[in-house]
């Protein structure tokens, strides 16, 4: 068998998956919980990018491109606001920051 | 399939041999050029003209203790220089020196491995290259190292944008991303490098390029991830032994990188500069030929006492040599290889150069260097690049 | 022929100035607006040569608007010589109108933002009346009506000013709604709201379709040019500065309905029972504003009523079928109406802001450039030859008589009215003794120089410009005698203004006294707006206090609404514990309702 | 080869993503994170994504991924602290994940039980060539829109950071 089944990817980008939201789910760190976002992104990346074998189409490459392209407008706006939730309060945990309950 | 793995493996060897030993040189080299930019001879004492000098250092590098100071994170601090290294040689595998060769019945290219994307490989791997030193800095759990990580990163994001412009440029004439293609492209006449191609010559683009080649491989002037004089050694403070000269020998291959990136994209990477039938195949020869009388000539007039033996022996080499460059057989791959290694060293000896001339920038001058003039100066020579490939492509 | 340069020019002045005004100078804001806008007449002499002549219509395409199942509007423009005609008269009034203005406005504040809204009414007006079909039209239609709004309440610290805005507004609503209605009734019967497509269609509908569309149309006619029942907005749309007065509400946005009756004319020719209700509206609302003109006292409020007047001769042409007539009476009155509004303000202007007639008098000596060329208005409003006036007038009151007899009679009789009340204003301004306060001064050439070309036109448009023969439906043959009887009617409203407020100011007070009731009536307007308060807006506003506010919002909805929103806390406080703050149980929450959501799906799309 | 390939760069993913989510340090996530992308920039390879491969390590792996190295190390970030708890994380986390990916698997298998497979050159029409033409082309107002979007994010992070530089 030298071909890998198409399934195989898919799959694997839903492990990924899964295991980025477990990162957002499980982790305190707000850098590892954004690090866990750009998981799932990288995730559904990948699924993209095997549909578009599949369909012999290369529109899931783009559709991967702007992904990439929004993830990094997206991590230099949320660094940004890490950055200065870091600086209002001194601290990096997201379970901390829940002034939005009251 | 089998002969492919075969000659992959000898050719990935016969490279990394190769690039090993020039690195080793080229920091000789450098010391040698820096000294005499400053009027001083040099490695002199070990081996002739302090030629066996590498040899010596390496030696001390290895035996030295390798020392692993408490409180850095372990993991990390193992492997950033290993990072670095690897990240330095990786890019080295797509460079190619010389065009389709014929050894022993089989063709091969002067090239480790030919990519589609080669250009963006090497501009991936050399994003890649930031890791080695920004871990390094941070593992040290040492304020200086983790000034240095912080400064580099942030350095080699910034410049990485004009560096990627600068880059783009001249693929908008070459119109391919695959290097091989990109110096078949410019064949011909120096009239036909990018540098200088056409209606609209890539100049600014090259100095652009080399600039930020500079900052990209942290050399001064942009050198401040290392700055001795404040940082003390910046990033690498920490690390001792080989895995300090692993940083030094990734630098050293990064510049080689962007120096057989500057040749590639800008100077035509190893055509001649004019066509062998205007006698361009005699260069060598009459440069190794000039060198080996010069050396026999001084070596009859010894200005030192070690030098009546040594000096005849180069000038013999160099006279052997430039006998070789006239074997027909071998010219067909010395040629390209030493127009290749030629054009590469001049922009390598930029390199030390600048570094023996121009001092460090402030690291709040290097940033806005780069985002306030550097930057968009590339934006517009990029653009308007576009305008003329499209105007007169 | 790039027809959409024509309002896009004036839509461009409007960019510019609306979003840059404020840093220009003042010279800057008038080359924009100015040129703008004289740039687009050129542009329509361009186009007029390059087409002319114009036989049919020459329309063009720029994109699909809508397309929805049979119906498919695109943004169309046409230009035929009905528009032509009306384009001349919007371009060429509007740019003296706006060269006047800079004269007008010179020491107001907001200088910038008049330009613009003026220049944005040019493009409406433009659109409005280059559109090819009823939508466009309708765009143009509201545009004007915004504008209008806009210009009404031009000065916006004003409380009268700014209710006068929402009066005209909210009375436009009304009309606008039967426009509305007229549309989606083409779109019902004919598929289409393309001109040349209804009335190609329209000899083959049914009679009641037609009458329908056309009451509706007349509906909408009626709200934008202020006839019978919905004229009260015009004379309170006179809070806005005069040179909008002239241009919106004397020269053009008014006579919009006369032209889109005028453009439907294919429907009413074929609808006799919405042409005539059209006819009797317009007899009606020219003698009705007529007898209102006679008593006001505001020289701007006598210009209003007598504006409303002319505009039901326009209607009554129209609708006597000489749709022609009625659009030659279009032009004249957009000349001498523009000019005696623009005299108005130039009289306002030189006595600072004074408008009411009983404290002017004597300003022939004052302001003599002004006296001379609004006489020249009046006396073409009057209907006296050979000033433009009389001929349009006289082709009106032909038509009508061919109609119905009493109709002329009618408008003969307020022919001689509008010579009364006219004359009468022009008496009280200019002859006598200066009865106000102020130092009277005249006005600077800026504004007079508009003055003088309006005045020239005034004179010489009746007899130089052959709208009917260019529109190419020539009236019926000349009866000298019906001429006569009008003209007549208007000399004796002249002599009786003369006999009572020049030669025996004492008659006037004496006939008012012994007409008190009558002249109380007149005076108060019939008490219109006090009737439409008492039995419209009185009732509506009660009864949406009683019933909507007080039974059905607080009652039935509030009720409902506290009533769900009670419920909405009580589950709130349980879900509450769902809002703890914390980012990761939200998320968690966002993972349950995906895993939701894939399982709905997973169900719905019958993977098992 | 394929398959060898695919299950080595396979399981250097997954085996990298456990390491993001179980690393209590966020560098050590960090280059976790990197070494995912690294391995998904060859699998990207293998399905004939050349472009995309090599924007993955130059925009993710060489740009956002050394952002994030760069504020942890200016943030100075240790280990995350332990206090702070949800409740309903804890609780319907983890039943809710192994439905998650129970589901997805389910769903891929059910509609891909022998669907095309993945050969290296299968599809060549990833090469920067292909992508230039659809980007601007088709995805021209995408594109146009995206380069708007960087740029307000620019501004933006420029804007909530300028305390920092003063």
């Amino acid at each position: 068998m030298t071909e890998v089944p198409i399934s195989w990817f898919l799959t694997l980008s839903a492990v990924l998956f899964v295991l980025g939201v477990a990162g957002f789910v499980f982790r305190r760190s707000v850098v590892t919980v954004f690090m866990s976002i750009e998981l799932m992104l990288n995730a559904v990346n990948l699924s993209f990018v095997t549909f578009s074998y599949q369909l012999q189409q290369v529109n899931g490459h783009l559709f991967a491109f702007f992904v990439m392209v929004v993830a990094a407008a997206e991590a230099a706006v949320g660094l940004a606001i890490i950055l200065t939730v870091f600086k209002n309060r001194a601290t990096l945990n997201i379970d901390d920051v829940d002034s939005m309950k009251n | 399939m089998d002969s492919f793995i075969v000659i992959s493996l000898i050719k990935a060897a016969v490279v990394f041999a190769a690039l090993m030993a020039t690195l080793l040189y080229l920091q000789w080299v450098e010391r040698k050029v820096i000294a005499h930019i400053q009027v001083r001879p040099g490695p002199y004492r070990v081996g002739p003209h302090g030629l066996l000098q590498p040899i010596a250092d390496v030696i001390k590098l290895m035996t030295k203790e390798d020392l692993i100071p408490p409180y850095v994170n372990k993991p990390l601090y193992l492997a950033a220089p290993f990072i670095a290294m690897t990240m330095a040689l990786f890019s080295i595998s797509v460079i190619p020196f010389g065009p389709m060769i014929e050894v022993a019945g089989y063709k091969t290219f002067m090239q480790l491995t030919d990519l589609n994307i080669g250009v963006l490989f090497v501009l991936a791997v050399s994003s890649m290259g930031v890791y080695g030193i920004a871990l390094a800095g941070w593992s040290s759990n040492n304020k200086y190292a983790l000034l240095g990580g912080l400064r580099s990163s942030a350095q080699m994001i910034s410049y990485e944008l004009p560096l990627s412009l600068a880059i783009a440029a001249p693929l908008l004439i070459s119109n391919t991303l695959i290097l091989r293609q990109l110096v078949e492209r410019q064949a011909g006449s120096i009239l036909e490098w990018n540098v200088l191609h056409g209606p609209f010559p890539q100049i600014l683009s090259f100095l652009i390029f080399l600039i930020a080649g500079f900052a990209e491989t942290n050399r001064v002037p942009f050198d401040l991830p290392e700055a001795e004089n404040e940082l003390v050694a910046g990033f690498h403070v920490e690390y001792s032994s080989m895995k300090f000269a692993s940083f030094f020998m990734a630098e050293y291959a990064n510049m080689i990188t962007v120096s057989s990136m500057a040749v590639l994209l800008f100077l035509g990477g190893w055509v001649a500069p004019w066509p062998a039938r205007y006698g361009s195949s005699l260069v060598p020869v009459a440069i190794f030929a000039g060198a080996g009388v010069v050396a026999l000539y001084h070596g009859m007039h010894p200005g030192h006492r070690r030098d009546r033996r040594t000096l005849p022996v180069f000038g013999a080499a160099f006279l052997a040599m430039a006998a070789v460059f006239l074997l027909p057989a071998v010219q067909a791959w010395l040629l390209p290889l030493f127009w290749f290694c030629a054009k590469t060293g001049s922009v390598l000896f930029t390199f030390m150069w600048v570094r023996g001339t121009l001092p460090r920038l402030r690291y709040d001058q290097l940033m806005g260097f780069t985002w306030k003039f550097l930057f968009p100066v590339a934006f517009a020579d990029l653009l308007a690049t576009g305008f003329l490939v499209a105007w007169f492509g | 022929m790039q027809l959409w340069l024509i309002p896009v020019l004036p839509l461009a002045g409007f960019l510019i100035n609306g979003l840059f005004g404020r840093r220009f100078s003042k010279g800057a804001v008038n080359a924009v607006a100015i040129g703008s806008v004289a740039l687009s007449f050129a542009w329509v002499l361009k186009t007029i040569l390059a087409l002319s002549p114009l036989a049919g219509a020459y329309s063009e395409h720029y994109f699909t608007w809508i397309r929805s199942g049979i119906v498919n509007i695109g943004c169309d423009l046409a230009v035929d010589r009905l528009t032509i005609v009306m384009l001349l008269v919007v371009t060429g009034v509007g740019a003296v109108i706006h060269v006047y203005s800079i004269g007008y406005m010179a020491h107001e504040g907001g200088y910038y933002r008049f330009f613009a809204f003026l220049n944005l009414f040019m493009f409406f007006m433009l659109v409005l009346v280059l559109a090819s079909n009823y939508l466009v039209m309708f765009v143009g239609w509201e545009g004007v009506g915004l504008c209008s709004y806009l210009l009404i309440g031009f000065y916006f610290d004003k409380k009268f000013a700014t209710d006068a805005g929402n009066k005209a507004f909210i009375v436009n609503r009304i009309g606008d709604f039967g426009f509305s209605l007229a549309m989606f009734y083409m779109v019902k019967n004919f598929g289409s709201l393309d001109f040349a497509t209804v009335f190609k269609q329209a000899p083959g509908a049914p009679e009641a379709t037609l009458t329908i569309i056309g009451l509706l149309l007349m509906l909408g006619a009626c709200g934008k040019s202020a006839q019978l029942p919905l004229y009260v907005w015009l004379p309170d749309a006179m809070a806005g500065p005069t040179p909008v007065s002239a241009l919106i509400h004397a020269a053009t946005m008014v006579t919009a309905g006369v032209y889109m009756t005028a453009r439907s004319w294919a429907i009413y020719a074929h609808a006799p029972a919405a042409a005539e209700t059209v006819a009797i509206i317009g007899i009606a609302t020219a003698f009705f504003a007529a007898t209102i003109g006679l008593a006001q006292n505001d020289i701007k409020k006598v210009f209003a009523y007598s504006t409303v007047s002319q505009l039901g001769y326009m209607f009554l042409g129209v609708g006597c079928g000489a749709f022609s007539a009625g659009i030659y009476h279009l032009v004249t009155h957009a000349f001498f109406k523009a000019l005696l509004f623009l005299g108005a303000g130039s009289v306002i202007h030189a006595l600072s802001g004074e408008q009411d007639l009983r404290n002017m008098g004597g300003l022939r000596k004052k302001t003599p450039w002004t006296f001379w060329t609004m006489m020249c208005a009046a006396v073409a409003i009057a209907g006296v030859p050979p000033f433009a006036g009389f001929f349009s007038k006289d082709a009106i009151l032909l038509a009508a008589h061919h109609y119905a007899p009493w109709m002329y009679w009618l408008g003969t009789i307020t022919a001689g009215m509008t010579a009364f009340y006219v004359f009468r204003a022009m008496f009280l301004a200019f002859f006598g003794e200066y009865r106000g306060h102020e130092h009277p001064h005249e006005s600077p050439p800026v504004m007079l120089v508009p003055l003088a070309v309006l005045a020239l036109l005034s004179i010489g448009g009746g007899f130089a410009l052959h709208v009917p023969e260019f529109l190419g439906t020539a009236g019926g043959e000349e009866d000298r005698a019906l001429m006569a009887i009008s003209t007549a009617a208007g000399v004796m409203g002249i002599a009786l203004a003369w006999l009572m407020y020049v030669a025996k100011p004492a008659l006037a007070e004496s006939f008012a006294a012994s007409m008190r009731g009558l002249y109380t009536l007149v005076y108060n307007k019939y008490f219109v707006d006090e009737i439409y308060g008492a039995a419209v807006v009185n009732p509506l506003v009660g009864g949406s206090r009683a019933v909507l506010w007080k039974g059905v919002d607080v009652g039935l909805i509030d009720g409902a609404a506290n009533g769900v929103g009670a419920r909405a806390r009580n589950i709130g406080s349980i879900l509450r514990l769902m809002q703890s703050g914390n980012i990761r149980s939200y998320a968690t929450w966002v993972l349950f309702g995906s895993v939701v959501l894939i399982v709905a799906m997973g169900i719905v799309g019958g993977l098992r | 080869m394929d398959v060898i390939l695919f299950l080595i760069f396979a399981i250097i993913a997954v085996v990298c993503a456990i390491n993001v989510v179980v690393q209590t340090h966020p560098i050590s996530s960090a280059i976790s994170l990197v070494g995912v992308m690294g391995s998904l920039a060859v699998l990207y390879l293998l399905l004939g994504a050349e472009f995309i491969a090599a924007a993955q390590v130059i925009v993710y792996a060489g740009a956002i991924m050394v952002l994030f190295v760069f504020v942890i190390m200016l943030l100075n970030a240790g280990a995350e602290s332990k206090h702070g708890r949800s409740l309903v994380a804890q609780l319907l986390g983890a039943p809710l994940l192994v439905a998650l990916l129970g589901l997805l698997a389910y769903f891929v298998e059910r509609l891909y039980p022998r669907g095309v497979s993945v050969r290296f050159g299968g599809f060549t029409h990833g090469t920067p060539l292909d992508i230039g033409r659809a980007l601007f082309t088709t995805y021209l107002l995408p594109f146009e829109a995206t380069s708007i979007l960087i740029l307000i994010a620019i501004v933006g992070a420029i804007v909530l950071a300028w305390k920092e530089i003063d």
